[in-house]
């Protein structure tokens, strides 16, 4: 229940605006993000995002770089869903070739998309906990994403910047133990996530600082552009993997998580259930990986036909677009990320003023921001 | 709606000598391109978007493209009922004081995404409520992302 | 040696003693907790320096002590300093009226539950004054927050000790033991015993700043809260003092509602120094329980932190000392 | 009197918490996922595909595989490697040929990103595992990866 004051006071005693700067170094900012909070006791007024602290001109680089270049610069935007990203560039490279890459590169391409997805998701689950004052959250999450992690590395030979997509399909084929290590990991994970509700979804305290708290109406989250489970606890229906399915995300069934009520509860849940979903297409996916090549060979030098490329994937945070101009030379004329933390970062001035430091805390956590990502 | 069906129903908005600034083309791009004038922008986004036909209400990508000699921003609309893509360019020629309109009061989105195309192509837009450097700090001199910018120290070309 | 000589040479000895013990119990909690909490976490916990790690928080303090004391330059430097001394003085005045055991009791007073109450909220000022004298917002915020906090709580605290005081008929800590001889007040009480036994402890809790009433350090709202600006050895004291917070806490619980020093069901009576194994192991238990609450649940917010207090545990707390004062009155209470 | 099943239900949900970090206790001594790093060294093994630094695998007659046609060179998008090679005189053939004078690794740029390993044509350069890569100071990142004396092993044409 929000305490409602209402200033009566006079003029003397007029409660006065102060600023605080919330990072670059600042615990729940996750990062380099640095706000500029204007603050009347605890009740935030404004919030004003600064970027710019870990910016790498992503961009900028590609148009130098040729696309196998591009492909693992990308692992350094969201990090934490480093195979999805990396994945979109190799869509749309193969998708400007006409390169129809082989079933198996699909399938397995879902499948570490989505592990990485579970992974991403884990991570935010830890860290949502430990923002809000639960520590033991945080070692549980990583529990569960280094098993990921290690499958990961067994595969890819990285945990984090894995670059495991070239394009025309995977760098390795997958490792004789993938699939028995996903499975156990299914099999385990599917116990957790039940552990997860009961100890912190279910508990009044998390309840009561999540409800209602940071409300994004759908008609807000489509008008700012909000992606990913953000939009969706708003009620706005946007999965990529739905509308515009890639890679073998067609072949499976899942639902959408949706959610109305666009609250930080909303969110979280919606990230909840998202990790069932991904292990429900993880499951489809891993008994039938076809038989086949884990690559088609392409040129040495990748050249796209001039032209306009739009590639949109659904990353743990939302829809990550990739948008080349290419002129038919070796890298892109211009190369841009539509990246899904920028424009969900832009909705936080809106949904947190009014609310408390503490609330402003809750509501980054679920917003799930990854700061090279909003940078680039 | 399918392409042409768009095509047709924004041609349809203008009346004939201010129709032919718009240009039409699925050419090299799978979404159905329109190219328009500055001094239209606004009102023809104004228009995709509240018309019911087309109700282009996301706009899921703004960037800013230097093409050799003319700066521009692209917009990237998708229409939430509709599911419908169409792709927005527009194009000034003047480099040193490119002047658009800003689309933030129809799009919230806009408002961080112009910033930072004013920050790396330094792309003015009319009516922006907070247009300052986003990304870069407030001294910096250029605009990074121009294909004319040169940084000897910091910059590696192959 | 003349009597007044003694007397002090006695009372500083006895200081001497309660400093040590307050050390030592101090850096132990803290190892305690650590290693708690690593086991609540999947962890190890530290284990490295001395026997399974028994060290490791004496390595810690000769680490702080060796640091340098930083501080900024726009601080109030009198108040700034004198803030851990608030802190870790009330402390451990109010360590000197714990029942140990029957003898080892160094300040038995007849007010002996008043004036813990009040000397666990003179360490506010303490905190009060740090957060505001490092004139650093997040420390302010930290600080004020603290106010509202421990002002709240005090009166939980307080009526619920209170209710148990009803049963005993005295505020002194001694009495309230030995009036436990026929059975621990919490089973005298029974039921109105219970529900203040959980308010004490949740509001004992959020007196003591500990998590899930964390808000004053609120480590990722506010950084570090009030002791933002503190390094090294003044740090150390307000670290030092949260923990011998939680051990006074707990082991007022203890002696108020489980009996102090006493042995369950009387088994060994026969041996009174065991008394003060009885009083530290029922201390640990809600020790425990408290590490238990800090790392399992999600910090409150600051206005449901009042909520709480004003909307649920104050109102219950009123009733409750109605139901206990009946009880009392009625001779509806259990002994044995 | 929502008001005090709402206490009750609180106090349920708490308790519910309690259970699972207290099962997490009760089990601490089985479950800890604690990685005992400098003390498990000897034990400690990374997986193969792991990706720690490039090295350049030599045979017992101190023969490597490195034709140095440089195309690793061209990959790195960070300018990691640099090969400095002449031309050298095949004994066997009596052609010039390209030969490797010093394959040049710089440790600080490398990204681990496989594109050199993944493009090498004779498989010259593989992945070692070695993950303790820290050195006081920053030159000694900078490796020459092909031994002194080394040559190129016969039969091996790229």
């Amino acid at each position: 229940m929000p305490m409602e004051i209402t200033p009566t006071a006079t003029d003397s005693f007029k409660s006065q605006e102060y600023f605080i700067n919330m990072g670059p170094q600042h615990p729940a900012t996750h990062g380099v993000l640095r706000l500029l909070l204007t603050i009347d006791g605890e009740i935030i007024k404004k919030v004003e995002p600064d970027l710019g602290y870990i910016h790498r001109s992503i961009e900028k680089m590609c148009e130098r770089d040729s696309y196998q270049q591009i492909v693992h610069l990308t692992d350094r935007m969201d990090y934490l869903s480093s195979h999805i990203n990396n994945e979109a560039v190799c869509l749309v490279v193969e998708n400007a070739l006409g390169l129809e890459v082989p079933e198996r590169v699909k399938v397995i391409r879902t499948i570490i998309g989505e592990l990485t997805r579970i992974a991403s998701h884990c991570l935010w689950w830890g860290v949502m906990g430990m923002d809000l004052g639960a520590f033991t959250t945080f070692f549980l999450g990583f529990r569960d994403r280094e098993m990921i992690n290690d499958i990961f590395e067994e595969t890819c030979g990285a945990r984090l910047t894995m670059n495991y997509n070239v394009p025309g399909g995977l760098m390795l084929d997958i490792h004789p133990n993938f699939v028995n290590r996903v499975k156990k990991f299914v099999a385990h994970f599917k116990t957790k996530i039940p552990e997860y509700d009961e100890l912190i979804t279910g508990n009044i305290i998390f309840q009561k600082r999540t409800k209602g708290v940071g409300i994004l109406s759908r008609e807000d989250a489509i008008s700012f552009g909000a992606s990913g489970p953000v939009a969706r606890a708003s009620g706005y229906s946007c999965d990529v993997r739905k509308y515009h399915p890639y890679s073998a995300l067609d072949k499976v069934t899942f639902t959408e998580s949706l959610k109305t009520g666009g609250d930080t509860l909303a969110r979280y849940e919606v990230r909840i259930r998202e990790m069932w979903e991904s292990l429900s297409i993880v499951e489809q996916l891993i008994d039938n990986i076809p038989e086949g090549d884990h690559r088609v060979s392409t040129n040495a030098v990748i050249k796209l036909p001039a032209g306009e490329y739009y590639q949109k994937v659904e990353t743990a945070r939302g829809e990550l677009g990739v948008y080349v101009i290419s002129s038919g030379t070796k890298s892109p004329y211009r190369l841009k990320f539509r990246s899904p933390g920028f424009s969900n970062l832009s909705v936080l001035n809106h949904i947190a003023v009014g609310s408390k430091i503490g609330d402003l805390v809750a509501i980054m956590a679920t917003i799930d921001l990854v700061i090279p990502d909003i940078d680039r | 709606m399918t392409n042409e069906g768009l095509q047709k129903c924004i041609n349809g908005w203008f009346p004939e000598q201010e129709a032919g600034a718009l240009e039409f083309t699925e050419e090299g791009s799978q979404f159905l391109n329109i190219t328009v004038q500055p001094g239209q922008l606004h009102q023809l986004m104004w228009q995709l978007k509240s018309d019911s036909e087309t109700h282009f209400d996301y706009l899921f990508c703004l960037s800013g493209v230097d093409w050799c000699g003319e700066l521009g921003v692209v917009y990237h609309l998708e229409s939430t009922t509709h599911r419908h893509i169409a792709v927005v360019k527009v194009k000034t020629g003047d480099r040193e004081h490119p002047v658009l309109d800003s689309v933030c009061d129809i799009w919230a989105t806009a408002e961080f995404h112009e910033r930072e195309v004013f920050d790396f192509f330094g792309i003015t837009f009319n009516n922006h409520p907070n247009l300052k450097r986003l990304f870069l700090t407030e001294d910096w001199v250029g605009f990074p992302l121009r294909k004319d910018y040169e940084d000897e120290v910091n910059m590696i070309i192959k | 040696m003349p009597e007044g000589v003694a007397g002090i040479a006695e009372m500083i000895l006895i200081a001497l003693v309660y400093l040590g013990i307050f050390s030592v119990a101090g850096l132990f909690l803290v190892l305690v907790e650590r290693r708690v909490a690593a086991w609540f976490q999947l962890r190890i916990g530290p284990n490295r320096v001395g026997f399974q790690g028994i060290l490791q928080t004496l390595a810690d303090a000769l680490k702080l002590v060796s640091k340098e004391l930083t501080g900024t330059v726009r601080a109030d430097k009198f108040l700034y300093n004198l803030a851990p001394y608030f802190v870790i003085i009330s402390a451990l005045m109010a360590m000197s009226v714990l029942p140990f055991s029957k003898e080892f009791h160094a300040f038995d007073i007849n007010i002996g539950v008043l004036f813990l109450i009040a000397i666990s909220s003179i360490g506010v000022i303490g905190i009060l004054l740090g957060g505001w004298s490092s004139n650093n917002k997040f420390a302010l915020i930290g600080a004020m927050r603290s106010g509202v906090q421990t002002i709240s709580y005090e009166l939980s605290v307080g009526l619920s000790l209170l209710t148990m005081v009803l049963i005993s008929g005295s505020l002194q800590l001694s009495a309230i033991v030995e009036v436990q001889k026929n059975g621990w007040l919490i089973v005298q009480g029974h039921i109105p015993a219970v529900i203040a036994f959980m308010i004490f402890m949740i509001s004992g809790t959020a007196e003591t700043n500990r998590a899930p009433f964390d808000i004053v350090e609120a480590e990722s709202e506010l950084g570090a809260g009030f002791h933002t600006e503190y390094s090294g050895m003044k740090f150390a004291y307000f670290f030092l003092a949260e923990f011998i917070n939680m051990f006074i806490i707990a082991a007022i619980a203890a002696t108020v509602f489980f009996g102090g020093w006493l042995s369950p069901f009387g088994i060994t009576e026969s041996l009174p120094w065991l008394g003060v194994f009885w009083f530290l192991l029922k201390t640990f238990v809600l020790v425990f329980l408290m590490m238990w609450f800090r790392w399992t649940f999600p910090r409150l917010r600051v206005d449901q932190l009042l909520t709480l207090e004003w909307k649920y545990l104050l109102p219950v707390n009123l009733v409750n000392i109605v139901a206990m004062a009946l009880i009392v009155w009625l001779n509806l209470t259990i002994q044995f | 009197m929502s008001y005090f099943s709402d206490i009750y239900k609180g106090i349920r949900t708490l308790l519910k918490g309690m259970s699972v970090t207290g099962r997490y206790f009760l089990n601490s001594r089985k479950g800890a996922i604690t990685q005992q790093y400098p003390d498990n060294r000897d034990t400690l093994k990374m997986f193969d595909r792991f990706r720690g630094e490039v090295i350049m695998p030599h045979d017992e007659n101190n023969e490597h595989a490195c034709t140095g046609c440089q195309k690793c060179e061209i990959a790195c998008p960070n300018g990691t490697i640099e090969i400095i090679w002449d031309r050298g005189i095949d004994e066997e053939t009596g052609k010039k040929k390209k030969k490797i004078d010093q394959f040049i690794y710089h440790l600080g740029l490398c990204t681990m990103c496989g594109l050199c390993i993944d493009v090498c044509p004779t498989d010259a350069i593989e992945w070692g595992q070695n993950f303790e890569n820290s050195v006081y100071d920053r030159t000694k990142l900078t490796r020459v990866l092909n031994k002194p004396g080394s040559t190129l092993r016969p039969g091996v044409e790229d």
